[in-house]
């Protein structure tokens, strides 16, 4: 479970990235966060695995506090969230291979990891995720050889590999077409429901989150503006979202408006 | 009290000078009068033969400079190739070089000598052959199949006059065969101090350095003196130049000359000195004098070592 | 699930193979050449390390204060010296650098600019005193030529690594708007380049405070000068007070030009 | 999102930069500026003439030293060898040493201050003693011979190193290694997986460059009494054989070719 | 008017990016080009101004054959053809205006530009692009200092500076929310139609495709399988571009299939 109690975070610049979140999550949920550019919503999925560290408030994950977590702790939260990142972050000079297997740093010796000694299971796993992406084919191939979407497919075969109790997925089909997003988000919200692992993902589409999430979180200037569940989902939602209805006036005019 | 001791060399001088003044004249009526500069730079190389170095000629170039009337500056260079190639493109005038850096000089771009320092009341000095005191070297023979720390082979005290004077003594021809066949090993350390350094850890038997350079070592070593003793010395080396370019003008450098012997009479010049290049005074010079170190020259140059 | 299995490694051809080998065989060789030709008494350098500690790490804890005037004015001296050779290498360096950085010239010209370099770096120091001090006599200027020339040829090389490390999807950007090769410089290549350049330079310059000993050679006096002298006369304690008058002012532009760096990265 | 409507041509077009930034770069444009022609000025005033005759003085003393006389090419390579030796060992030591000390002082690395402050001010003194001190210092400590001149080069090029390397690991592209710390690897794992490959290219030529420079530095060698060389160098030069001075000049150049050629290669073949 | 006759690209490393392709674009056309990802979007957009250079075949615009074109003439052709990136490509260490004045550099000499002495319109139509894009309050910002999406906008709005006759754009919503997204697929149709800037868009999202495009161009391993307006779009379009039908057995399946 995933507890957000009044959480708040200022870069240090000074910009204001999350104001007063109060979120819970249960376990097995598939929440899909929508929200504009910079909303804040990178931001609130970054929180979860302290790749951000909010300035204020609590945030418990089964029921700690992840706020003081640092070292061993704080690994040990990483190794159980998986994610998945908007531009891909991958080792440009590495192999696929190599990249999806850093999936499992965290479940392997510091030695072992050092002197490439995977276990037999890891490699395979490794593989069989690549599979899911249908990517298999590029198994040796530097990851700065592939497409923008073929990357993105490999960074998603590396948190599978993880096999982490939470995944976090910072917009993960931005650069994929329509048949692999589809399929990714298929097989995110199959695991979601299969091994009952809790899944965030951040999507700009919302007919595409209409379509996956289980509940539907509205970011706008760092503060949820709606959270509930698809069903609850209305014009008036898009409205507090977007700042404005959406498609009608909104769409076409936006730059008619300019 | 210098010159009384330069006093033999002074009649070869003015012979020297004649037959000088006769050559440059041919030169002068090809070309035109000899120059006198706008500002007279000085060139200073100090010699490692010597046991503290100075690193500025400023009071010197002053007062030389109130003599003469005209601006002189003084520059002190760590390498003598840099004095000898800046005094034959004229960008140095006068230059205050070691023996060897003068023949150098002297043979490409006929830098002549006028002065010399006098130090410990002598135009000249010697190199030493320093051993252990418990070594049980008496003679330069029983140097035979020892090893020889030296500090570099240009270096005159250091190298080239022993090296020579061994050759002459057992002869060899090289100083490839000396070192290899006379000495069991050589040792090139980089200075003279560590030489002396290297006989007395017992790195090497016997090191050739100037006279001498157990008093530098004194204080770090405080029983140098009687753990090192000298085995000998080498034949007289000349000391420093003072010297000139071909291009200035005569009267100018008997200008020059006057000024720089005059110090002799100058007591608080004779302390700067004293105090500075351990200079006791200056005396004329002759490029005969430094005969005996073109000689020396002449036999390295060609067959040296290459290691 | 499947079996976990995974597809052979594609082979490597056997070129490729042989080429491995002979590199790891032409390595191995050349450590075992170096330690057969290397022969260091070890018992001799300790037993030596023990005794002299006492003569000389006291002396250089224990600067000469009387010289600090003397050294400070020398290392003031250094200091304008070097600036002025960094800056002038700095700025020879960069035409040099895209000349070499094979990615601004194409292969063959970037060839010929790593030649120029390389050959600039084997030039030792004392021959550049030399040519300077014959071009425009004994003084500062020569050891400002000296130290430009010297320090180009590793500027350059140094510039010209950063050029070919550069993004080039900004440039095929700026291709793309029809800008100009110039343009393309100044818009894509230096807003990307001019951070580390500056602290390749700024960094040279120091290289150039403490490797100053050139300007003994050309007569422009500084410090290098009076570490010759120091050395030459044993004197560690000045030796101790001109180590500390560096530290001090490396230590100052160090912070100077991290804040300038801070203020145009 | 749009408050105002924009008009084509707008009545207060912006300068591109921000007065504040435009006053403080220019201000230190103008500093910098002001104490390069202050030390031109300065360091000029003691020329003497013009720089009128300088390419005619230089061409002679340039001639001097041609044709190079390759004679002497055997009898140099020995020292040649030495010299290559010793930079290989000292090279190879600090390569070594230089991976802690770098990662210790990456900003992005090490995240604990003090221990970065540390490892940057020992590095920032050790950088700054200059070879010719060193090459002193540990000759006055541990004798003449191969050793000091080899601690040299190894204290030496550490600090170059070291710095080189720290701040091309400051560059790298962060966001990998936050994908591996998300994936719960602990900083050796982040390091190894996330930064080694991006690093090692740079890593590769600097190393490199650095047993260039100390086969350069061999002249500094010389001085100590380590051979090399450097010291038949000075050799000849003392004894004014430029020819055969010439001649070494051509083999240390070569050298720094093979050497590039080599880097060249190994940053191709990471890269 | 652009035309590819018989045009292919091999890349150096033996990938066929383009597969003897023959496509004629009219004036004033606003053509989407939909494909999987690596089917040779990206390649076949960058051809038209020459970022990659086909191997054979030739390709007119404006009835002159620009694959001979270099120096002077091919600076020409990218000044009238502006270009929005995938990847933004923006330079990140300088700030925002800056990166958007860098539009106008074909149409600025070389020495005003490099002083920065840009004419009062360029820079007034550089901040009135910004404005465009909502983003002119970020004018002094680095660009690094940007959300992804906040970068992808500065990025149209410099091609928005250059005021070319073409505009090329690769993947350029992939980063940006759904109303952003339309609000910038709209003021490319508009410019489009107002101005007959023949407009070349290489989408993921068919849905969008159809929602703007005069005509969509359907692509697939290098090949051009599906050409012609929206209009004749049909199941069986997809099923060309994406090797299967949409939707139905794939999307869902894709994830049941490893
Ligand atoms: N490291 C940072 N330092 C300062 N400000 C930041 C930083 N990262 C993000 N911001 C700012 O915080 C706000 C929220 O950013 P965030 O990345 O969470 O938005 P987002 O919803 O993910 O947007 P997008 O859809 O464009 O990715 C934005 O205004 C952004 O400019
Ligand atoms: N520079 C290159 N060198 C070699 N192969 C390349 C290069 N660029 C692209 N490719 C390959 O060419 C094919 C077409 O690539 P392209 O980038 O045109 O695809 P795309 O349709 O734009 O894909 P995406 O939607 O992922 O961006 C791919 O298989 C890709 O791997
Ligand atoms: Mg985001
Ligand atoms: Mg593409």
């Amino acid at each position: 479970m995933i507890e957000f109690k009044d959480v708040s975070l200022v870069y240090p610049n000074g910009t204001q990235g999350l104001k007063n979140i109060n979120v819970k999550i249960n376990d097995g949920e598939f929440v899909v966060i929508v929200g504009l550019s910079g909303a804040g919503k990178s931001t609130f999925i970054r929180s979860i695995n302290r790749l951000v560290t909010p300035t204020s408030g609590s945030l418990l994950i089964d029921n700690e506090d992840i706020l003081s977590y640092h070292g061993k702790n704080l690994r040990k939260l990483r190794t159980k969230t998986g994610m998945i990142f908007q531009n891909y972050n991958l080792v440009k000079r590495s192999n696929v291979l190599k990249n999806v297997l850093a999936g499992r740093l965290g479940h392997t010796g510091t030695l072992r990891s050092i002197l490439n000694l995977y276990k037999k299971e890891d490699i395979g796993l490794a593989y069989e995720s690549l599979k899911r992406v249908n990517i298999e084919e590029k198994l040796y191939n530097r990851a700065d050889e592939l497409s923008g979407g073929q990357q993105q497919r490999v960074s998603i075969a590396r948190v599978l590999t993880q096999q982490p109790n939470y995944i976090l997925a910072d917009e993960p089909v931005a650069s994929l077409d329509p048949p692999t997003s589809h399929q990714v988000m298929t097989y995110l919200k199959k695991i979601n429901k299969e091994d009952n692992i809790t899944t965030i993902v951040n999507l700009h589409f919302i007919d595409m989150a209409m379509e996956y999430a289980d509940r539907i979180i509205g970011m706008r200037a760092g503060e949820v503006v709606f959270d509930g569940p698809v069903s609850e989902v209305s014009e008036q939602t898009f409205e507090e979202i977007y700042g404005r209805s959406i498609r009608e006036d909104d769409l076409r005019g936006g730059a008619n408006k300019s | 009290g210098g010159s009384d001791e330069s006093d033999s060399s002074n009649g070869g001088e003015t012979e020297d000078s004649g037959s000088e003044e006769s050559a440059s004249d041919e030169e002068s009526t090809e070309e035109s009068e000899g120059m006198i500069p706008e500002t007279l730079v000085i060139g200073f190389v100090p010699s490692q033969d010597s046991d503290t170095i100075a690193d500025t000629v400023e009071p010197l170039a002053e007062r030389l400079g109130e003599e003469l009337g005209i601006e002189v500056q003084g520059q002190v260079m760590t390498n003598y190739n840099a004095l000898v190639e800046a005094m034959g493109a004229n960008q140095v005038q006068v230059g205050f070089i070691p023996a060897f850096g003068y023949v150098l000089a002297n043979e490409q771009y006929d830098v002549e000598v006028i002065l010399k320092s006098i130090r410990y009341g002598s135009g000249t000095y010697k190199a030493q052959y320093v051993v252990r005191s418990d070594s049980g070297i008496e003679s330069l023979a029983d140097l035979e199949g020892k090893i020889w720390a030296y500090g570099d082979q240009t270096s005159t005290s250091g190298y080239l006059f022993p090296a020579s004077q061994l050759m002459e003594e057992f002869g060899y021809d090289t100083s490839a065969e000396l070192e290899a066949n006379f000495f069991s090993g050589t040792t090139q350390t980089g200075g003279h101090d560590n030489s002396a350094i290297a006989v007395y850890e017992g790195e090497a038997d016997v090191a050739t350095t100037f006279d001498d350079v157990r008093t530098e070592l004194e204080e770090e070593y405080p029983d140098v003196m009687d753990e090192l003793t000298i085995l000998g010395y080498t034949d007289e080396i000349p000391n420093d130049t003072i010297s000139v370019t071909k291009e200035l003008d005569k009267e100018f450098v008997q200008q020059i000359k006057d000024v720089f012997l005059s110090f002799n009479d100058d007591e608080e010049m004779i302390s700067i000195m004293n105090e500075v290049y351990n200079w006791d005074a200056i005396d004329e010079a002759t490029d005969e004098e430094y005969q005996v170190v073109k000689d020396t020259y002449a036999k390295f140059k060609d067959n040296i070592t290459l290691e | 699930m499947e079996n976990y299995s995974l597809p052979p490694k594609p082979k490597n051809s056997l070129w490729k193979k042989i080429k491995t080998i002979v590199i790891t065989l032409l390595v191995i060789g050349l450590y075992v050449w170096t330690f057969t030709g290397i022969d260091i008494e070890w018992s001799r350098v300790i037993e030596r390390a023990l005794n002299n500690f006492q003569r000389v790490i006291p002396k250089l804890l224990s600067p000469d204060w009387s010289a600090t005037s003397e050294v400070a004015l020398a290392m003031l001296e250094t200091v304008f010296i070097a600036f002025a050779g960094s800056l002038m290498a700095a700025i020879l360096a960069v035409p040099i650098a895209f000349l070499a950085a094979n990615n601004m010239m194409g292969k063959y010209l970037s060839v010929i600019g790593k030649w120029i370099l390389s050959a600039v770096r084997a030039f030792p120091d004392i021959i550049l005193a030399i040519l300077f001090v014959v071009a425009v006599g004994p003084n500062a200027f020569a050891g400002v030529l000296a130290i430009a020339i010297g320090s180009t040829g590793m500027l350059g090389k140094m510039f010209s690594e950063i050029i070919e490390s550069i993004d080039m999807d900004i440039v095929e950007a700026m291709q793309a708007n029809g800008a100009n090769r110039i343009q393309i410089l100044f818009y894509a290549v230096m807003p990307q380049i001019i951070p580390e350049f500056l602290s390749y330079a700024i960094y040279r310059f120091e290289v150039d405070i403490r490797a100053s000993s050139i300007l003994g050679i050309v007569g422009a006096g500084g410090i290098g000068t009076m570490i010759i002298f120091a050395s030459n006369n044993r004197n560690w304690n000045e030796m101790g007070t001109i180590l500390l008058a560096i530290i001090i002012v490396v230590t100052i532009i160090d912070f100077a030009s991290a804040r300038i760096r801070r203020k145009i990265v | 999102m749009t408050k105002e409507k924009p008009s084509l041509t707008a009545d207060k077009t912006p300068s591109i930069y921000p007065a504040k930034t435009k006053m403080q770069v220019t201000l230190i444009f103008f500093v910098i500026i002001g104490i390069y022609l202050f030390s031109m000025y300065w360091t000029q005033r003691e020329m003497v003439g013009g720089i009128g005759g300088a390419l005619g003085n230089m061409y002679v003393v340039i001639e001097k030293f041609f044709p190079p006389n390759f004679a002497v090419l055997p009898a140099i390579w020995e020292p040649m060898a030495q010299t290559i030796q010793m930079a290989i060992l000292a090279t190879t030591v600090s390569a070594i040493l230089t991976v802690p000390l770098a990662l210790l002082s990456a900003q992005n690395v090490t995240t604990f201050k003090p221990l970065y402050y540390l490892t940057r001010t020992f590095l920032n003194i050790l950088r700054t003693i200059p070879d010719l001190v060193l090459a002193v210092l540990f000759v006055g400590l541990f004798g003449i011979g191969l050793f000091p001149g080899i601690l040299a080069l190894i204290v030496f090029s550490l600090g170059i190193l070291a710095k080189l390397i720290s701040e091309t690991i400051e560059s790298v592209d962060m966001n990998p290694m936050e994908a591996m710390r998300a994936s719960g690897g602990n900083t050796l794992q982040v390091i190894w997986y996330a930064l080694v490959p991006q690093v090692a290219p740079q890593f590769a030529s600097l190393v490199l460059y650095v047993f260039e420079i100390n086969i350069r530095a061999s002249v500094v060698l010389g001085l100590v009494g380590a051979g090399g060389i450097g010291l038949i160098l000075n050799q000849q030069l003392g004894f004014y054989n430029y020819p055969n001075a010439m001649a070494i000049i051509i083999l240390i150049f070569v050298v720094v070719i093979v050497i590039e050629f080599i880097s060249n290669k190994i940053r191709e073949a990471l890269l």
